[in-house]
């Protein structure tokens, strides 16, 4: 396996933190404010890029910035994982730029410098955890995000908003410093100082089997991003941001970066094979299919779009974590597809919900009644994001579903498989339903005239483009699969 | 030159302090640039001095030219090498700051307060470089009155507060009197490590003098450093003080306390005596436990954010003292570390806070609403502190908690970990309540009044003076987290030099 | 009888522990601030008390030379350091040399002067601080200022 | 806050006791403390080292003299302290006109005849405490207080404007201001001529004296400066609780 030391990975970080200031500058021109976010973006997805190929050939970026602990370096360090997560996030934020562009003007939001330069610094720590080398760097972007991300969902600083960023950074700080922190610690001394990711784990003979399932656990709830049940109403609570928020990091970033910081902990810190041994995971195995079944029936309950989507997002989260956690390679390998799959499907869906907010200023699914026929465009795209995240061919969520079902099925546990099954059906029966009311009910006022009235123009591209991005996952997923196969070899 | 850096040190802000007080009555314009040029001064010599020491070990600087124990000694090592810089830094920023607060708050009695205040600096440097037991005293009262004057300085609750806090601390200071003359009855020394070396040849382990001589100092700094159940004269006090002197006094006072503490467990008593022989250290991390708990709840009660600040210096004073108790290197490292890293923070939130108070007028954290807007800097300020009192990385504070857990884990002791990550979970609630109450608008619907009245008012960003050494103190903070390696390096040397903690293995 | 020796013998220990405590209880428990610093003053006095009668020795005087001792030039040539109890080395004028037991110990009496003045000192803010109390509130006892304090506030 | 005193009480006076079956007895010339290296070499060797007779002073002056210096600075701080804690910022202070020469008429006539005929004395006194330190009970510290009496003492039997007219509470602070400046400059001239801060020895390169008669000289010097902080804060002092710190009125 090759290693290349270079810089890339902490550019690729950092574009968008140096952004922050050109943005803050050019508060008074917002044309000009806004180029700088595309510049970056851009950037940001070249970088990415141009690693891709090293990473595909099966060899590794490094890049250590300094100790900053003994034997702790801040460093960054792209693999398949990574990468896979970092090409899905940078590719994202270029189109959900585009849509705030739209939907911010639209709604004539206040502090749209605040917004952007807030979006811009989430972003940095999103790549910052995806190319982190240790635990130690993991955190520190994981805390940056959570901090970051707050005055984002709190962007309407109204009553609702308080509540929902006081729900939010309860959860997230508090779950990170209590469980996560001390984890890390504990970590930290049983390993003998070391902290790196390494395939296989570096804990495989210095913990009990008492302590690692303690530790796992800890690492799990502590990453309450993964939303991993009790541990999961902070994401509900943030829905009260503006969309392009959800849409990006609370369907994209920031729920992400928690089940892709319990894949590492997973993989990189305890070693597959080394919890197989074990037996710790099965706990894990029981608290995500809970959440899994849990929040799917949950969302059929809401009847506001946005935290229907929420729930949604829960439970797909912890078919991530389940992935995980069943510990077979197939399952493995669909779990970090799903990151992927899921992101592009749950963004057109966010993307619908706001598209529909701004052009009707309607939340709820109960009022949508035959608004398809006068935002047809945004209508169909929610309907290939829904049946993209239900799991059916021909959309880039098919794939991930099957590779889970392959791996409940290798680990010889039939209630995984039902459990999967079960929740496959109830996707079906909260997310369709929206588009079938959109398309068929007709509206309950005599407003019978049809006429077509969509949202801007720059929200309707990126919806569109991300509902066929759901296609051309299912067409080309060679790339994502032999990313996330990556993972699944043996060192 | 070179040898007589620790002189320097102490002697220009000594000599400012006379100069102030017969200048000063003359041309009051004099106080400023002398205070500050003399800490600029004693700032370089000390940064000269701890790359001295770092280089070439203990230095030594026999006062009078009387060789030990006949003289009294300064005696510098990386650990008190390191707190005169942070001394000197932190006296240097918040004298920069008093610039506009203390004609507010002190008018008419500026040369009084810059005597004051470079006495208190004065007195706080030569505790913490002095190698005597008795000449400590005589400085922590230097301290000790400067700072009962400062915090009088202001009226009503004030001055009660300072007369609580002469009784306490008077209490405190005799008490440390009285061990060190139990200390010289036995040994018939006052120099520090004489005092150790005649314990040890003497065998005055067994003696019951020599222990309550060490209840006596410990009791004695407790009370001086506010160690819960002792702290009720430091709320009150600091919070109601002039914000100038609070500024100093909070985050140096206690500080340097402990340092005293820590010299006196490890150079005159020694950690053999300390853990091996006595073996309280349980004892002491749960009273430590206790104090951080208390502290942190007692400041979830407080609506008024001086006296939450306050209450948190409670806990991080148990924080301090459970780490130093914990009888191993990482937790003592981590203890030392924290000193200096809770020093910045305190000094960033009360800066943040006087800042606050001086532009608003409000000390209610209810009365807040919006600062993020009027004050957007003020508040970044406030923020990185509190990030670093929850202890997120890089700030400072996330790196004392983590050699401090480190430390707890190592003991074995659950109950101080536990105590930590709790008290690092209110600190989030604490901090972001303010955050919460400055970064959302007012709610009550004659918000649009209230707006065109302090507009009018002109609530906006405090001066430069006042933001300045905010947002340098803010900068330190990142600093001090992300080089903890080189600091840590230099404590790790101090702490071998005490020989082995002897409690673990 | 041995008890009666021991304590008799330890009598000045006996009395500065009486009189620091009576200062100490003052310190805390009194309501009125004048009673509270006098209790200080009690208090620290009792520990110079203490300090100084760690210097005394039996048959011992005030630690200064005498003038002639002082003004003898065989001083300050003789008189090597001695050991424990053995400084009566004869000169050669007959004379006793300085004898270490002759003399109160100087070192407590020294740092009693700094505890004097700190004590002084320290009593001296207290007043001032009490009178500005007085000032502001119109009363020195304790409970009342808090009285006032509150009546203040709400 | 009675039943915390008892408690406080308590504990520490049993603390106290059951630590002093372990003391020496009383007057005992061997205990540790009386037997040190520390205090045999101050009996023995202070005069050889310093020319002093007095112990108690050459230990003050010179062996401990950095805290001796402190303890200079202590009441100049507590001089300072009351200052600023009693001059409330409302109080504008009024510039006093000048007390005439009837004040002191007015006042009673044994009083005043009395003072006149005590304060020259007192103060001829002072002024000898101060500088047979050397060789009797006495230093700048003992003397600063006679000294300090008898303006206070003036004040007491006139009136405290009388006192001030003679010095006034200004020209006190910086009669206590040029003490502490006298003996921390003797301090630094030491530093100034290569030797370590205090070290008077090093006075004999520009004194016509040796090393040890400069040592002695240094004290001398240190004690005057001590009697200046010490007269001028006493009367300070005295002159800011009489009047509440209005200076005016008095007792």
């Amino acid at each position: 396996m090759e290693t290349v030391v270079s810089s890339k990975p902490l550019l690729a970080t950092l574009v968008s933190l140096l952004v922050v200031g050109p943005i803050i500058l050019s508060r008074r021109r917002p044309n000009l404010r806004e180029s700088w976010t595309f510049l970056a973006g851009f950037i940001k997805l070249g970088i990415v890029l141009s690693m891709l190929p090293i990473i595909l050939e099966g060899g590794v970026i490094e890049w250590t910035l300094w100790e900053i602990l003994p034997g702790l370096a801040l460093a960054f360090r792209v693999d398949g994982l990574g990468m896979l997560f970092a090409l899905v996030a940078s590719t994202l934020w270029i189109v959900t730029s585009l849509y705030s562009i739209g939907y911010m003007r639209r709604m004539k939001e206040h502090s749209q410098t605040r917004f952007f330069a807030f979006f811009a610094v989430a972003l940095s720590a999103t790549l910052g955890v995806a190319f982190s080398a240790n635990l130690l760097t993991m955190y520190l972007f994981y805390e940056m995000l959570s901090l970051s991300t707050y005055p984002l969902v709190t962007h309407h600083q109204d009553r609702e908003a308080r509540a929902g960023g006081r729900t939010y950074l309860t959860y997230l700080l508090g779950t990170s410093v209590a469980f996560a922190l001390p984890a890390m610690i504990y970590t930290y001394m049983k390993s003998g100082g070391s902290m790196e990711f390494v395939s296989g784990g570096f804990l495989a003979g210095s913990v009990s089997g008492g302590e690692a399932t303690v530790l796992l656990i800890l690492f799990v709830f502590g990453f309450a991003k993964a939303g991993v049940m009790p541990f999961h109403s902070w994401l509900p609570a943030a829905m009260v941001a503006p969309t392009p928020v959800s849409a990006l990091l609370h369907a994209v970033a920031v729920v992400k970066v928690g089940v892709f910081c319990v894949l590492r902990v997973i993989t990189g810190v305890f070693g597959v094979d080394f919890l197989a041994s074990l037996g710790a995971a099965t706990v894990i195995v029981w608290l995500a299919s809970i959440t899994v079944l849990a929040a799917s029936l949950l969302a059929l309950t809401q009847d506001n779009l946005k935290r229907r989507l929420a729930f949604s997002t829960i439970s797909q989260l912890s078919y991530i974590v389940l992935g995980a956690a069943m510990l077979s390679e197939s399952a493995l390998t669909g779990s970090i597809m799903h990151i992927a799959m899921h992101a592009m499907g749950k963004i057109t869906l966010f993307f619908c919900a706001g598209a529909i907010f701004v052009a009707t200023g309607k939340k709820y699914v109960s009022e949508m009644d035959g608004i398809g026929w006068r935002m047809p465009f945004t209508m169909f795209a929610y309907l290939l994001g829904a049946l993209s995240i239900i799991g059916l061919p021909p959309f880039g969520g098919a794939w991930s579903k099957w590779f889970l079902f392959l791996g409940s099925v290798e680990t010889h546990n039939i209630y995984l498989t039902l459990v999967l099954a079960i929740s496959s059906l109830l996707n079906i029966a909260y997310l369709l339903p929206v588009a079938v009311r959109a398309f068929y009910v007709p509206p309950g006022k005599g407003n019978t005239k049809i006429d077509l009235h969509e949202a801007p123009t720059a929200c309707v591209i990126p919806l569109t483009l991300t509902a066929f991005g759901c296609l051309a996952l299912f067409l080309f997923p060679e790339i994502l699969l032999s990313l996330a196969r990556l993972m699944g070899e043996p060192s | 030159m070179v040898d007589q850096y620790p002189a320097i040190v102490l002697l220009a802000p000594f000599f400012a302090a006379i100069a102030v007080s017969l200048l000063g009555n003359w041309k009051s314009g004099f106080c400023l640039p002398l205070t500050v040029l003399s800490l600029v001064i004693s700032l370089m010599s000390s940064i000269a001095l701890l790359g001295q020491v770092a280089e070439s070990g203990e230095v030594v600087y026999l006062l009078g030219g009387w060789p030990r124990p006949y003289g009294i000694e300064f005696r510098v090592d990386p650990l008190n090498g390191l707190l005169l810089v942070v001394i000197c830094t932190i006296a240097l920023l918040s004298s920069i700051y008093s610039i506009r607060a203390a004609a507010v708050e002190t008018p008419d009695k500026c040369p009084q307060f810059y005597t004051l205040y470079l006495l208190l600096v004065t007195g706080l440097l030569g505790m913490s470089m002095t190698g005597d037991a008795f000449n400590l005293y005589v400085l922590v009262e230097v301290a000790s009155l400067t700072s009962y004057a400062l915090i009088a300085m202001r009226s009503k609750r004030a001055v009660l507060a300072s007369f609580n806090y002469i009784i306490m601390g008077t209490i405190g200071a005799s008490f440390y009197l009285l061990g060190v003359g139990y200390l010289y009855m036995k040994t018939g020394s006052l120099n520090m490590v004489d005092i150790r070396e005649v314990l040890l040849e003497s065998g005055l382990y067994t003696s019951e003098t020599i222990l309550v001589a060490f209840m006596m100092i410990m009791v004695g700094v407790w009370i001086k450093m506010a160690f819960f159940p002792l702290h009720g004269w430091l709320p009150n006090a600091y919070s109601y003080a002039p914000s100038t002197a609070s500024c100093v006094l909070a985050p140096l006072v206690t500080k340097v306390t402990v340092y005293v503490m820590i010299r006196m467990m490890f150079t005159v008593f020694g950690p053999e005596y300390v853990f091996v022989y006595l073996g309280w250290s349980d004892v002491v991390v749960w009273m430590a436990i206790v104090a951080i708990l208390a502290g942190s709840i007692l400041a979830l009660a407080q609506t008024d954010l001086k006296k939450m600040l306050s209450y948190l210096i409670v806990a991080e004073v148990g924080y301090m003292v459970g780490g130093v108790w914990l009888a191993n290197e990482t937790a003592l490292v981590g203890a030392i570390y924290h000193v200096i890293s809770d020093a910045f923070m305190t000094l960033c939130l009360f800066l943040a806070a006087g800042a606050i108070i001086t532009k608003t007028g409000k000390y209610c954290i209810k009365d807040m609403e919006g600062l993020f807007r009027k004050m957007p800097w003020t508040m970044v300020g406030f923020v990185i502190a509190a990030l670093s009192m929850i202890g997120i990385p890089p700030t400072c504070g996330f790196f004392s908690k983590w050699y401090l857990i480190n430390g707890g884990i190592e003991a074995g002791n659950w109950g101080y970990v536990a105590a930590l990550l709790i008290s690092s979970l209110i600190n989030a609630i604490l901090f972001f309540r303010v955050i919460e109450v400055a970064y959302f608008k007012k709610e009550s619907t004659d918000s649009d009044k209230e707006e065109t009245v302090s507009g009018s008012s002109g609530v906006g960003e405090p001066p430069l003076t006042m933001l300045g050494p905010l947002l340098v103190t803010a900068v330190c903070l990142l600093l001090i987290g992300i080089f903890n390696q080189e600091i840590v390096i230099l404590i790790r040397q101090a702490v071998s030099s005490f020989g082995p903690l002897g409690f673990i293995g | 009888m041995i008890l009666v020796d021991f304590i008799v013998s330890r009598f000045n220990y006996w009395i500065y522990i009486i009189l620091m405590m009576m200062g100490l209880f003052a310190m805390i428990a009194k309501k009125n601030l004048i009673k509270k610093l006098i209790g200080m003053s009690i208090f620290q006095t009792a520990i110079i008390l203490f300090f100084v009668s760690i210097g005394v020795k039996e048959g011992s005087t005030i630690p200064i030379l005498a003038h002639e001792a002082a003004h003898d030039p065989a001083h300050q040539q003789a008189a090597p350091l001695t050991e424990k109890g053995e400084g009566h080395i004869q000169n050669g004028k007959g004379r006793d040399a300085l004898r270490a037991e002759d003399y109160a110990n100087p070192l407590p009496h020294v740092l009693m002067l700094t505890a004097i003045v700190v004590g002084v000192a320290t009593l001296g803010v207290g007043l001032a601080v009490v009178q500005k109390l007085h000032q502001e509130f119109g009363s020195i006892e304790e409970p009342e200022i808090l009285a006032k304090i509150d009546s203040d506030d709400g | 806050m009675r039943a915390l005193g008892t408690i406080a009480v308590i504990l520490t006076g049993a603390l106290l006791l059951y630590a002093s079956g372990d003391f020496p007895a009383w007057g005992e010339p061997y205990s540790p403390a009386n037997d040190s290296r520390v205090s045999r070499h101050y009996i023995l060797k202070s005069f050889e080292e310093t020319s002093v007779p007095n112990m108690v002073t050459a230990v003050l002056a010179d062996y401990r003299s950095y805290d001796t210096l402190f303890e200079t600075v202590v009441i100049f701080t507590a001089g300072i302290a009351i200052i600023s804690i009693l001059r409330g910022p409302v109080d504008k202070r009024v510039r006093l006109r000048r007390a005439s020469e009837k004040s002191l008429r007015q006042s009673n006539l044994i009083l005043a005849q009395t003072c006149r005929l005590l304060v020259p004395v007192i103060q001829m006194f002072a002024l000898y405490v101060i500088a047979h330190g050397h060789h009797s009970p006495g230093g700048g510290f003992q003397g600063g207080v006679i000294f300090g009496a008898s303006l206070i003492l003036v004040a007491l039997s006139f009136q405290l404007q009388t006192a001030l007219d003679r010095i006034s509470e200004k020209r006190a602070m910086i009669l206590a201001g040029i003490g502490v400046l006298i003996y921390s400059g003797i301090g630094l001239t030491c530093v100034l001529l290569g030797s370590n801060f205090l070290d008077y020895s090093v006075l004999s390169k520009v004194l016509p004296l040796s090393a040890i008669e400069a040592r002695s000289y240094g004290i001398l010097g240190v004690e005057t400066g001590v009697a200046f902080t010490v007269t001028a804060i006493m009367f300070a002092i005295y002159a800011n609780l009489s009047s509440h710190g209005r200076m005016k009125g008095g007792l």
